[in-house]
């Protein structure tokens, strides 16, 4: 017995010690490599920063788990001919009170930081600079640009001022789409009967052909043309926005 | 020769009940002919035909009208193929129906897989991949959700408790028998052209698409037909069959899992029916429950289902924890750790799942306000989860680990749904689902949580449960190579998966932008190395099968009742009734039994 | 708990025991399917809030209600007559029950052909009527008949009050579809 | 069998049975119910479920004897 409780203290130190190195090699990865694809928008900012938060978070959860399930197959297993049995231990009252408060503590950590946080960030500001009406169907996205008064049905693209607060209002009109812009981490659902509410600032210049993260991608499965059902988004400067939209306005009283 | 005649009998039940539908519409001075109005209106014919005629009149039916029920005669293998009402046959009617299912879903992958290996098109349409796409999703949640329970719960759970039979074995036969309705549902959506909703079924899509769609909507009313009415019959049985002295903590985790999973079945699947009811009345009658136009409301549809798919999540993988603990302790030659917290965990869960399906629905446009609770409580039922982690990792420490077959597989199980289980809090916060909702992020999450977790259970109770559901033992070494294979192969195959949907790859889609072509080639060719696994597979276990050494009534040394009666173990399961003394797990401690069977007086 | 003998395949345990398992198993049944009645609740709450149409027939609700009332009574009536032994008296309650439960259907199948007019299926508050009524009229009719069978049984002396079990049965499956009833009524006709 | 007796149901002569006093108050609060739809009180629709469950409760004690549940049973 005396034996057992010694073995049980090496094999604590030795797990402790893997457990630590593990977490600070995972922690290390986490923070030099970069998971996030381009973000153009300051909900990309909110989002990436609660990815990480939880990628942070879930590391030594994470690596407790792989440590001691690796440590124990390797260090105890015996061979499958053995019969005898190990000690019969039921419970660790120490054990499962950490293991209680520490998961509950987590658990109630993230909601309010970054679930909370995020979702009242998400929402704080209201006061939109320009509004743009989404109507989505199967299966083409149609834009209108309610102060500019110009529209574009089945759109090929979706041209947008840097630094602007931004509302998009969408809507559909057969079966529920998503409209989805990668670079932003913007999606709301398309829903017939309902006008769905995005808000978002631009913060950075991009398109398309530059980094593919600048397409609006419906992400609600919609039928046989669902895939194909995206097109490309376009950031410009401010002043070439306004350019863009005079060209936009001329070519339509020509047309 | 029943299957044939409940194949008539099913038949029959049609043309009855499309003839009575066209007759009444043409009464009515409708357009008589209607193709899904008449299969609407034939449903319950044919289900009730098929069922009369593959047995439910010869063996059960025929006194209610004061016949004589045939007696059971079939012996051998004939048996399978036959109504009967022995949960032995029953359990492993189910196993080799899902497992079946799990290898055709599985090749549907495959060719899911092969469009993907490039961008562009490359042997399917945008089409036929939606229909290969949902076919795949649909069958293998039917077998997620029913495989275990059906095959296990079925064959293990009446012997783990000393009971004869289940409670209402001719029942048990009826959920069975609706199983080859629910194929055959979903083979006629096939032949109709399929389907291109998902196995979500969303609605107003599954209301206007193609006609292939109302026969998944029916495949799915007959599962949660099958489904409620096992569930009835395991609740049933664990409360009322139970051996003398097998109190509730004297109950093995296992039918734990099971018994917490019928409460969740046999209260959350009459929410499946409900959608499904509603999508095919929308279809065939017209009704307005989901049209914005009318006033209805398309959310509604998503609230129904995710308030059974949300709780199904939990009856897919609960079974698998249940297996896992189980093989865990028994492998480890030490009790459970933490039996109660295990069992509170489950229970916990199974209290919890009523209360987060709109977590489905973060960018669905549902109100602001419910974003937060819905969020909370998501990431709270995280904490009865991890109760199940920390049962598992609490009895293998400082255990004596005997690594056979089933024992890899559930240590698999621990290590996949550790991945899939962390992925699930990061999914659970809204202001991060906004962009990781419908992309290949949550492919990969619920692949960990429901393959990794569910399906590696359900092969680690496949290989411990084997010898003695057949009396052979399987090959070990397949067995190794099967797992090694399996366990790379799944996590080169997901793994990267997450990446890609935090990249801009998202769900259900036959094509991608160019970027994301590299990754996906590659997890292309895991996908099909893990699909080569299941052939080693099923090499060993038909093999195994038919020439397998004899196996030894306990082979691993386990102390759970079935291990003390004979591989198969006899019909009414043991020569005498077990006298239940002590807990399941009796590792350690030489002067504790868990039961005694000994004639009696 | 005494040790139970056994016997062919099939037929284990004592009449006791198996009475047991048939009335938990039963009240599973029940109550699983309650909860497609709070399903159906829920829907119509969430599509109509308190809205009726106003053309819906208060007289046929209000009749078809008593009607589905007094034939659970008799239906207990069945019950107790069996209970004493007085199979005559379970006969002709029984059959009045199953003529209650007729009436029923033909009230509601005379009040659908109204709502055709008024609100049809393809509205919402039609959908919403027809799937709430339709789901109950089904369960009546798969009561009227387990009711018919057994009062066959009865008649032909298949069910003895020693082994009344499925009388108990279909009757309180009867009785259930009056309790569903009971809350369908006032949110189908009473709200508003 | 003799369940619904040993339930108490049936002690002595009862003149009135249990079964029409049930029946009798269930159509009572149906005449108050619908009184109630008619009238449109103020908390009408609570007033109006609290009393469909006030109907369901002696429906599931003394016609389904639900209290067999909880070990009601005899045989």
């Amino acid at each position: 017995m005396g034996a057992e409780r010694s073995d049980n203290r090496v094999d604590l130190i030795i797990v402790a010690v893997l457990w630590v190195a593990l977490t600070g090699a995972g922690l290390w990865w986490a923070t030099v490599t970069n998971l996030h694809p381009i973000g153009a928008s300051s909900n990309a900012v909110i989002s990436d920063e609660a990815f990480d938060l939880l990628l942070y978070l879930s590391m030594p959860v994470t690596t407790f788990v792989v440590v001691v399930l690796g440590y124990s197959v390797l260090r105890f297993r015996v061979s499958l001919d053995e019969t005898e049995d190990a000690a019969p231990v039921r419970s660790n009252r120490l054990f499962i009170a950490m293991w209680v408060l520490i998961t509950v503590g987590l658990s109630v950590y993230v909601i309010f930081n970054p679930g909370f946080t995020g979702l009242d960030a998400l929402a704080a500001d209201k006061n939109a600079e320009m509004t743009i009406e989404v109507t989505a169907s199967q299966w083409r996205w149609d834009y209108r640009y309610v102060e500019e008064n110009i529209e574009f049905l089945d759109a090929d693209g979706l041209v947008l001022p840097v630094d602007t607060r931004i509302l998009f209002k969408i809507t559909s009109q057969d079966v529920i789409h998503s409209f989805w812009v990668p670079a932003f981490r913007v999606k709301k659902d398309a829903v017939p009967g309902l006008i769905t509410e995005v808000y978002m600032t631009t913060t950075k210049l991009g398109d398309f052909a530059q980094d593919d993260g600048f397409r609006n991608q419906c992400a609600e499965l919609c039928g046989t043309g669902h895939t194909r059902m995206r097109t490309t988004v376009t950031v410009l400067t401010r002043v070439d926005f306004i350019a863009w939209v005079d060209a936009q306005r001329n070519a339509e009283v020509s047309g | 020769m029943s299957i044939l005649k409940g194949i008539v009998g099913g038949i029959l039940g049609y043309l009855l009940g499309a003839a009575l539908v066209t007759s009444i519409r043409a009464a009515t001075g409708a357009e008589p002919w209607d193709f899904e109005v008449a299969t609407m209106g034939a449903y319950l014919p044919t289900v009730v035909g098929w069922l009369l005629g593959v047995g439910v009149w010869e063996y059960w039916a025929r006194p209610w009208f004061g016949r004589e029920a045939k007696p059971y005669t079939t012996v051998g293998w004939r048996r399978y193929f036959n109504f009967d009402t022995d949960h032995k046959v029953i359990g492993i009617q189910y196993l080799v129906s899902f497992l079946f299912l799990f290898f055709l879903a599985g090749l549907f992958a495959m060719v899911m897989r092969w469009e993907l290996m490039n961008p562009g098109r490359d042997i399917l349409t945008p089409s036929s991949y939606n229909g290969f796409m949902s076919l795949h999703g649909t069958m293998m949640v039917f077998v997620a959700v029913a495989a275990i329970v059906g095959a296990f719960g079925n064959y293990i759970v009446p012997i783990m408790i000393g009971a004869d039979d289940m409670a209402f074995p001719k029942l048990n036969a009826l959920s069975y028998w609706l199983v080859p309705v629910v194929v055959a549902f979903l083979t006629a959506s096939f032949l109709v052209g399929g389907y291109d909703t998902g196995w979500t079924g969303y609605a107003p899509l599954s209301v206007t698409t193609r006609t292939g769609a109302l026969f998944f909507n029916l495949a799915f009313l007959t599962l949660g037909l099958s489904s409620i009415v096992g569930a009835i019959n395991f609740l049933t049985t664990v409360h009322k069959m139970r051996a003398p002295g097998m109190t509730w903590s004297r109950l093995p985790i296992f039918v734990w899992s099971i018994y917490v999973t019928s409460w969740l079945s046999l209260i959350f699947t009459q929410f499946i029916a409900l959608a499904m009811l509603m999508v095919v009345f929308a279809r065939t009658l017209g009704m307005a429950f989901f049209e914005a136009a009318a006033g209805g409301d398309p959310l509604l549809y998503q609230n129904v289902f995710w308030f059974y798919s949300h709780p199904a999540v939990y009856i897919m993988i609960l079974p698998a924890f249940g297996v896992t603990l189980e093989i865990l302790s028994h492998f480890s030659r030490k009790p459970l750790f933490a039996y109660k917290w295990a069992v509170g965990g489950m229970i916990g869960i199974a209290a919890m799942s009523a209360f987060v399906w709109a977590h489905h629905m973060f960018t669905s446009g549902m109100p602001d306000v419910l974003l937060k609770p819905f969020l909370a409580s998501t990431e709270l039922i995280s904490i009865p989860t991890g109760l199940i982690m920390l049962s598992a990792l609490g009895t293998i420490w400082q255990g004596r680990l005997r690594l056979h077959v089933p024992m890899l597989f559930a240590l698999g199980v621990v290590f996949n749904f550790l991945f899939g289980g962390i992925t699930g809090v990061f999914l659970a916060d809204a202001p991060l689902d906004i962009q990781l909702h419908d992309t290949y992020f949550v492919v990969a999450h619920f692949h960990y949580v429901i393959l990794g977790g569910g399906i590696f259970g359900l092969f680690a109770a496949v290989y411990y449960w084997f010898p003695k559901m057949t009396g052979r033992m399987m090959n070990e070494t397949l067995g190794k190579v099967h797992f090694w294979w399996m366990i790379i192969g799944f996590n080169f195959t997901f793994m990267p998966m997450f990446w890609i949907g935090m990249n801009g790859m998202n769900r259900r889609i036959s094509d991608y932008v160019p970027n994301l072509g590299g990754t996906n080639r590659m997890i292309s060719l895991a996908g099909f190395f893990l699909g080569m696994s299941f052939v080693i597979f099923l090499w060993n276990y038909i093999y195994s099968w038919w020439r397998g050494a004899d196996a030894p009534s306990n082979p691993w040394g386990a102390t759970t009742l079935e291990w003390m009666t004979s591989s198969p173990p006899p019909l009414e399961n043991f020569d005498v009734i077990p006298e239940v003394v002590g807990g399941p797990y009796t590792y350690g401690d030489k002067s504790a039994k868990h039961a005694i069977l000994e004639p009696r007086l | 708990m005494t040790a139970v003998g056994h016997a062919a395949h099939g037929v284990h345990e004592a009449p006791a025991k198996r009475l047991g398992i048939n009335r938990l198993g039963l009240w599973f049944f029940i109550l699983s399917e309650s909860i497609l009645f709070v399903g159906l609740l829920m829907v119509r709450f969430s599509l109509l809030g308190t809205y009726i149409h106003e053309e819906l027939s208060q007289l046929i609700g209000l009749m078809i209600t008593v009607i589905l009332l007094a034939s659970s009574f008799t239906a207990y009536q069945a019950e107790r007559s069996m209970a004493r032994g007085d199979l005559g008296a379970t006969k002709r309650n029984l059959l009045i029950t199953l003529g209650l439960g007729t009436v029923f259907i033909a009230g509601v199948a005379f009040e659908w052909h109204e709502a055709l007019e008024a609100f049809p299926p393809s509205t919402v508050f039609g959908s919403v009527f027809f799937t709430m009524t339709g789901v109950h009229v089904f369960h009546v009719l798969t009561g009227l008949v387990m009711l018919a069978i057994v009062h066959r049984r009865v008649r032909r002396h298949e069910t003895t009050s020693t082994d009344s079990w499925p009388v108990e049965a279909s009757v309180k499956y009867w009785h259930f579809v009056d309790v569903a009833w009971v809350f369908f009524y006032p949110a189908l006709y009473l709200i508003s | 069998m003799s369940d619904i007796a040993a339930t108490g149901e049936m002690q002595g002569a009862r003149r009135i049975g249990i079964g029409v006093r049930v029946v009798l108050v269930l159509g009572a609060l149906t005449v108050i119910e619908y009184a109630i739809a008619i009238a449109e009180p103020p908390g009408q629709l609570p007033l109006i479920f609290a009393i469909a469950l006030a109907k369901a409760v002696p429906i599931l004690i003394y016609f389904m004897h639900v209290n067999q549940i909880w070990g009601g049973e005899h045989s």
